[in-house]
């Protein structure tokens, strides 16, 4: 059974704001991560990139670079074979090219040499020909019928006849009579909005060190946000056993959605084979944007109708998602997220996949949603401003709750979006006044949140001291987390308990970190390895004291004798079991494995003040509240991180990350000078409002918390910039000239 | 009998049909008598879907289960970063 | 071709071979083990690689290792004096001021730079000195909050 | 590559004359390893001017500063009287990157590396400032404006380098100011830019100007039209508008992925008459 009901409980260790157990590695320099770490006799791995957005690959000679004095090993896509599941192969093509060169950027051959300059060198000597095909990198020119095909015959069942051969994959979801609802309005607006590629852009570019024996095993460290799943695509494209590789997880210089697929991975694990010796890679920066997890871009029209008093009459929207040469999924995701904040009769979302000769999409924190909800948020907003009406009585009105039918199908169960909603409308930020030439914004998000699959170990040490083995990378304190739900149920110190992330020959299968999993289903496994602890400990105890088990109970971390033999003895704490397991019947330990579903789904409202200068068109974040339904916060510091975060890496979207590709195909700012995101001196302080609506799911009412923020940025900063220039814009970024081109567009 | 209710280009494959009525008592039997009775549905299914039981979004667990009161809601199979 | 450099390293006379195009970065991570400093970049944009280079806070990816031959440097790994973490080092663990930590090292570094030249700056100067440190966790929020409370307790020391 | 750190002004003349490959000159090294990285240049020979006698120095001189080549923007921003002599050439400077990169950049590079988009270049053209450019011969002066030749060019000599910058002195009522708009707050190349130096008569009436642009031309541009528009006035509105309508008339930007045409000649107008109200009123102008 995957599902653990919350009980509600008085908490004594979560929700307090604890020292994370990795601080002090991590603000020594100590902690180790994907490119800190070394071997002995290791080589330098580096990769040749395709230089054309489109091409197909004549021949590749690498025999002047195989020739050269440290050079010891090279790969290209002809060294792995294809793996036949579709969704495999796009990720093995995608680490090294096959036919064609898909995007610029895309991987076509890779060196082991003994040392970076050499491999450089080598790389330079590699000769591959190219015959350059027409490219498509803008999603509205690649869905047209007489575009340049990125690959041919990857259209689902789902898509109509007719389409252009980019069009992979169509999806729609809604319920109610479309037409009845919009004939109910009393005012519809229709629009047409885009929005740019962003980058998760965490600091850390990928990097990882792989070493493969000649007996057929290998090890690989690496930073990633899942290195059991790492260990599943290496072992199937490398034809290896999955117990034959060890994956052990570096310190994760942040993910945020990109780190939770391979790219670099099975070439130095091929490249370690081939020469018999460590080889270590890690990316370039300009490796990092050119070649890996960009979002989808997208192209959406949304039209809405609405009563003059506020009531949404029905909503329908047509969405076409980029994610890159490859096929891809997400569009389903946007699709369902679209409307979610809305209780509607009447609503129709269609969602589209569109090749680009773009890289391959990769998750980036609720992917798709941020997208789709801006795009219905601003029309929300636009109706609004048209009736005249309070942009968040509106959504009060409008809001999904309890029993409301969601626009993807269920019904809603405890939800906390008014909660948020009402939370925004009580808190100060919501009335204080603008100063001149300000103007204030909002946006609901949302996000699914996922559970899934989790194991975790828990031993009890003699010295009365817990340690945890489970499988999830840390990416923001969740090892704090973790052993705070440890010590909530053993009843033992947060001090006492250690968790460790384990490598994948120590622990059975652990989900990605993602979906805004981990705290939530890492809990539960936690909190259950507890309960299996503590009801071996209870039996030792009953054992030392001559009781049945059955009459003994565990409370603040200790044994004490229940029923009829409740008082006869002192209780008997976990350190003092602890220390007789080995005269009881051995080591105590708890496990659990799950996989774990009812992760609930979660629900923010973002408010934001802007200034924008209207001879430049520059936009600057004044004020900033994110007030977010949380379920039970177990580590507040973290929580408010997530929302924080969110919001920042939401606002960098709003208002200047981009992908930018010239004529030519190629990307035009591959690095952080020109691909901008957040720096400091950009953001005002951002508060966050945690809500505590227990999610019904988590034994401690956990929810997810990690994706929401990111979707509700987008929406209340260009409500706020519309109503600083009284026009709107329907494209992100809003980057300085665009907004300057559309207050001159309005004058 | 279990009503499913199924995402909107699904219905292409029940003949228009929103929500269609299986012998089911858990997840897993819900998705084989889709198949079966809707074969246009098995390629959607072989991908992956998520299935929501009275609101609650369950990804694989094949036995859970189900009654017939339940609302059960055929979703993609979901993905998150 | 090779070169020796012989420099001073958080206090330590240390000696390296290096190529002479060789980085600071690279050399304190390659050929000093002293992995503190991160390469984000490798082009003075993001600030991982942060240290000083005679007091003055520079991005070691953009000094070669030769140009430290008779200079001293400072890391992230001197900050702590012995198992007394420097206030920075502390506030940045109480108040939650790091998430995935990859961008602490560099911020550590620059703050400590920050407060040396000004113990009690602004927010705004806060966030403004700290513009070349790129961090995509945080929002920065909570890293001016531990900032400030270390600059305080420094005042106070 | 080789890595030379000469003593003498005179034996890095003869290093880099004597380099058959690629030399270049290694000062700050923001842009220098930044191109090196990126495989843009590959030098054969790298030489390091730092421990050339006055490179690190900003020395008082006839009444104006000699600033060494190997002077970093860190070092600009504390000395007290630079500052308050030509406030807008240090701020130019200070824009160029980030703290880090303060640390180590030097206007000379900045010149020399030569980008369109240069922060201190408009400033320092607009302060008049002139450039010592040593080589195997006799030294010589060059006004900074005669450097560039073009995006990554210079007109300076196989062999020649530049010493150091010299800013004159600066009488009463005199100020200058620089400002760029770059997307972010920090941490951006500079989309257009404007430097304006001025000085005052006793009645508040702008004597002389010099308008310099940047990032709107392949090199930076000495607006004479706009210095014209303000020079009789007190800087009135008409006046500013007239300043702005030159420098926009007088830019010719490209189309990039930093800004449109379009975007950079509206742009330029606004940043010339903001730095112009902030240079007057430094001069001691009444609004």
């Amino acid at each position: 059974m995957a599902f653990d009901a919350y009980v509600k409980r008085e908490f004594k260790q979560v929700g307090t704001r604890v020292a994370r157990p990795d601080g002090v590695d991590k603000v020594t320099g100590r902690a180790l991560y994907g490119a800190d770490m070394v071997a002995p006799g290791m080589l330098v791995g580096r990769v040749l990139r395709s230089p054309h957005a489109h091409a197909r690959i004549v021949s590749i000679d690498t025999s002047e670079a195989a020739a050269m004095p440290g050079v010891k090993g090279i790969v290209t896509g002809r060294d792995f074979s294809v793996p036949k599941d579709e969704f495999l192969a796009d990720v093995a093509v995608n680490c090294l090219a096959q036919d064609k060169a898909l995007y610029d950027g895309h991987a076509i051959a890779a060196v082991a040499a003994i040392n970076a300059t050499v491999a450089r060198d080598a790389l330079k000597k590699i000769k591959v020909e190219y015959e350059v095909l027409p490219h498509v990198t803008d999603i509205d020119v690649a869905a047209k019928p007489d575009a340049p095909v990125v690959l041919e015959g990857r259209a689902l069942e789902t898509v109509p006849a007719g389409m252009g051969a980019n069009v992979t994959h169509r999806c729609e979801f809604g319920h109610g009579d479309l037409e009845a609802g919009f004939a109910k309005a009393d005012k519809i607006v229709e629009r047409s909005f885009r929005t740019a590629a962003t980058h998760q852009g965490y600091i850390e570019p990928h990097a990882c060190l792989a070493s493969f024996t000649t007996d057929g095993r290998a090890d690989l460290w690496v930073c990633t946000q899942g290195h059991f799943y790492f260990r599943t695509l290496c072992s199937e494209m490398l034809g290896m056993e999955a117990s034959q590789l060890k994956v052990t997880a570096s310190e994760i210089g942040g993910g945020f959605g990109g780190k939770t697929t391979v790219y670099l991975e099975p070439v130095a694990l091929m490249l370690s084979k081939k020469t018999g010796r460590p080889v270590k890679m890690v990316m370039t920066r300009d490796e990092v944007f050119r070649a890996t997890g960009p979002t989808v871009s997208t192209s959406i029209d949304v039209k809405i109708g609405m009563t003059k008093d506020g009531r949404i009459t029905a909503g329908w929207a047509d969405m076409r998602y980029s994610g890159g040469a490859f096929q891809c999924l997400t569009c389903e995701m946007g699709a369902q997220a679209a409307f979610a904040a809305y209780d509607l009769e009447a609503v129709q979302t269609v969602g589209w996949n569109v090749m680009t000769n773009r890289p391959k999409e990769a998750a980036y924190r609720a992917p798709g949603a941020p997208q789709a909800i801006y795009a219905v948020e601003s029309v929300v907003d636009e109706l609004c401003q048209g009736l005249g009406l309070d942009p968040l009585e509106v959504r009060i009105k409008n809001a999904a709750k309890k029993g409301t039918k969601a626009s993807y199908g269920p019904t809603f169960d405890d939800i906390g979006l008014l909660a948020t909603l009402e939370a925004a409308k009580k808190h100060p930020h919501y009335t204080a006044p603008l100063a001149e030439g300000q103007a204030r914004g909002l946006s609901c998000g949302f996000w699914f949140n996922f559970g899934g699959n989790t194991c975790v170990t828990m031993n009890v040490n003699t010295d009365g001291t817990v340690g945890i083995a489970e499988g999830n990378p840390d990416i923001g304190g969740s090892r704090a987390s973790i052993s705070l739900m440890a010590a909530e149920e053993l009843g033992i110190p947060y001090e006492k308990v250690r968790t460790i992330i384990a490598d994948t020959a120590s622990l059975g299968y652990a989900d990605t970190t993602d979906g805004s999993r981990v705290t939530f289903a890492v809990g539960i496994a936690t909190i259950n390895a507890a309960r299996d602890a503590i009801r071996k400990m209870c039996k030792r105890a009953a054992m030392l004291w001559g009781i049945d088990e059955d009459a003994v109970e565990w409370k603040d971390g200790a044994a004490h004798p229940a029923g009829p033999n409740a008082g006869k003895f002192p209780p008997m704490s976990l350190a003092d079991i602890a220390a007789k397991s080995f005269q009881t019947g051995g080591p105590i330990a708890g496990h659990y494995e799950v996989n774990a579903d009812g992760a609930g789904v979660s629900f923010g409202v973002h408010l934001c003040d802007v200034e924008v200068d209207k001879e430049t068109g520059a936009t600057k974040v004044v004020r900033y509240t994110v007030f977010q339904d949380a379920g039970k916060a177990v580590h507040p510091d973290y929580v408010e991180g997530q929302m924080q975060g969110g919001a920042a890496q939401g606002i960098g979207w709003a208002l200047n990350e981009e992908y930018i590709y010239g004529a030519d195909g190629r990307l035009q700012n591959p690095g952080f000078l020109d691909y901008r995101i957040p720096v400091a001196s950009d953001l005002p302080p951002i508060e966050a409002v945690i809500l505590e609506i227990p999610n019904p799911g988590h034994p401690y009412g956990v929810r997810g918390v990690g994706e929401t923020s990111i979707v509700p940025p987008l929406a209340a900063i260009s409500n706020a910039i519309s109503r600083s220039i009284g026009t709107r814009l329907q494209e992100l970024p809003m980057s300085p000239p665009r907004v300057l081109k559309a207050i001159k567009g309005a004058a | 009998m279990v009503k499913v209710l199924l995402w909107g280009s699904l219905r292409a494959h029940t003949d228009g049909q929103a929500e269609v009525e299986v012998e089911a008592s858990t997840f897993k039997e819900v998705l084989d008598k889709l198949a079966e009775a809707y074969p246009g549905l098995r390629p959607q299914i072989e991908r992956g879907v998520s299935m929501a039981i009275d609101g609650r979004i369950y990804r694989e667990a094949w036995f859970t289960r189900i009654s017939p009161e339940s609302e059960v809601v055929v979703m993609p199979y979901m993905t998150g970063g | 071709m090779s070169v020796t450099v012989s420099t001073t390293v958080n206090g330590d006379s240390v000696d390296f071979v290096c190529a002479p195009d060789e980085t600071l970065l690279d050399a304190l991570r390659g050929r000093l083990g002293l992995t503190g400093a991160k390469e984000g970049c490798g082009t003075g944009d993001c600030g991982a690689c942060s240290v000083t280079l005679n007091g003055r806070l520079v991005c070691s990816c953009l000094v070669l290792a030769v140009e430290a031959e008779g200079q001293e440097i400072a890391t992230v790994e001197g900050m702590a004096a012995g198992e007394t973490l420097h206030p920075l080092q502390r506030a940045f663990i109480d108040h939650a001021a790091l998430q995935c930590g990859i961008c602490t090292p560099g911020i550590l570094v620059a703050a400590k730079a920050l407060l040396e030249k000004t113990p009690d700056p602004s927010d705004e100067e806060v966030r403004y000195w700290l513009a070349g440190n790129l961090c995509r966790c945080t929002g920065y929020d909570k890293i001016v909050r531990a900032v400030q409370a270390a600059a305080a307790e420094m005042r106070r020391a | 590559m080789r890595y030379e750190k000469p003593q003498t002004v005179a034996e890095a003349a003869r290093l880099l004359s004597a380099e058959k490959g690629v030399a270049r000159i290694l000062a700050g090294g923001t842009d220098m390893l930044v191109q090196m990285k990126s495989g843009m240049v590959e030098p054969d020979l790298l030489v390091d001017i730092k421990a050339l006698p006055g490179t690190r120095t900003i020395v008082k001189e006839a009444g104006g500063f000699r600033i060494g080549a190997g002077v970093s923007g860190a070092q600009l921003s504390e000395d007290a009287d630079l500052k308050a002599a030509w406030p807008g050439v240090v701020e130019a400077a200070n824009l160029i990157g980030s703290t880090q990169v303060q640390g180590r950049c030097t206007m000379v590079g900045n010149l020399c590396n030569a980008s369109p988009a240069a922060d201190s270049v408009p400033a320092l053209v607009a302060a008049g400032a002139k450039v010592r450019v040593a080589g195997r011969g006799a030294g010589r002066d060059v006004a900074v404006e005669e450097i560039p030749a073009g995006p990554g060019k210079t007109k300076l000599k196989k062999g020649e380098f530049i010493t150091s910058v010299f800013l004159p002195a600066r009488g009463a009522r005199c100020a200058d100011a620089y400002l760029r708009f770059i997307p972010r707050t920090e941490m951006d190349i500079a989309v257009a830019s404007a430097a304006v130096n001025l000085s005052l008569d006793e009645k508040g009436v702008i004597k002389d100007a010099r308008v310099a642009l940047g990032a709107v031309a392949p090199t930076v541009v000495l607006c004479e039209p706009a210095a014209k528009a303000i020079i009789g006035t007190r800087l009135d509105d008409a006046a500013l508008e007239k300043l702005a309508a030159a420098c926009s008339a007088a830019a010719k930007p490209i189309d990039d992925k930093r800004g449109s045409v379009e975007y950079r000649k509206d742009v330029v107008g606004v940043l010339a008459k903001r730095a112009a109200r902030i240079a007057y009123t430094r001069a001691g102008g009444q609004k």
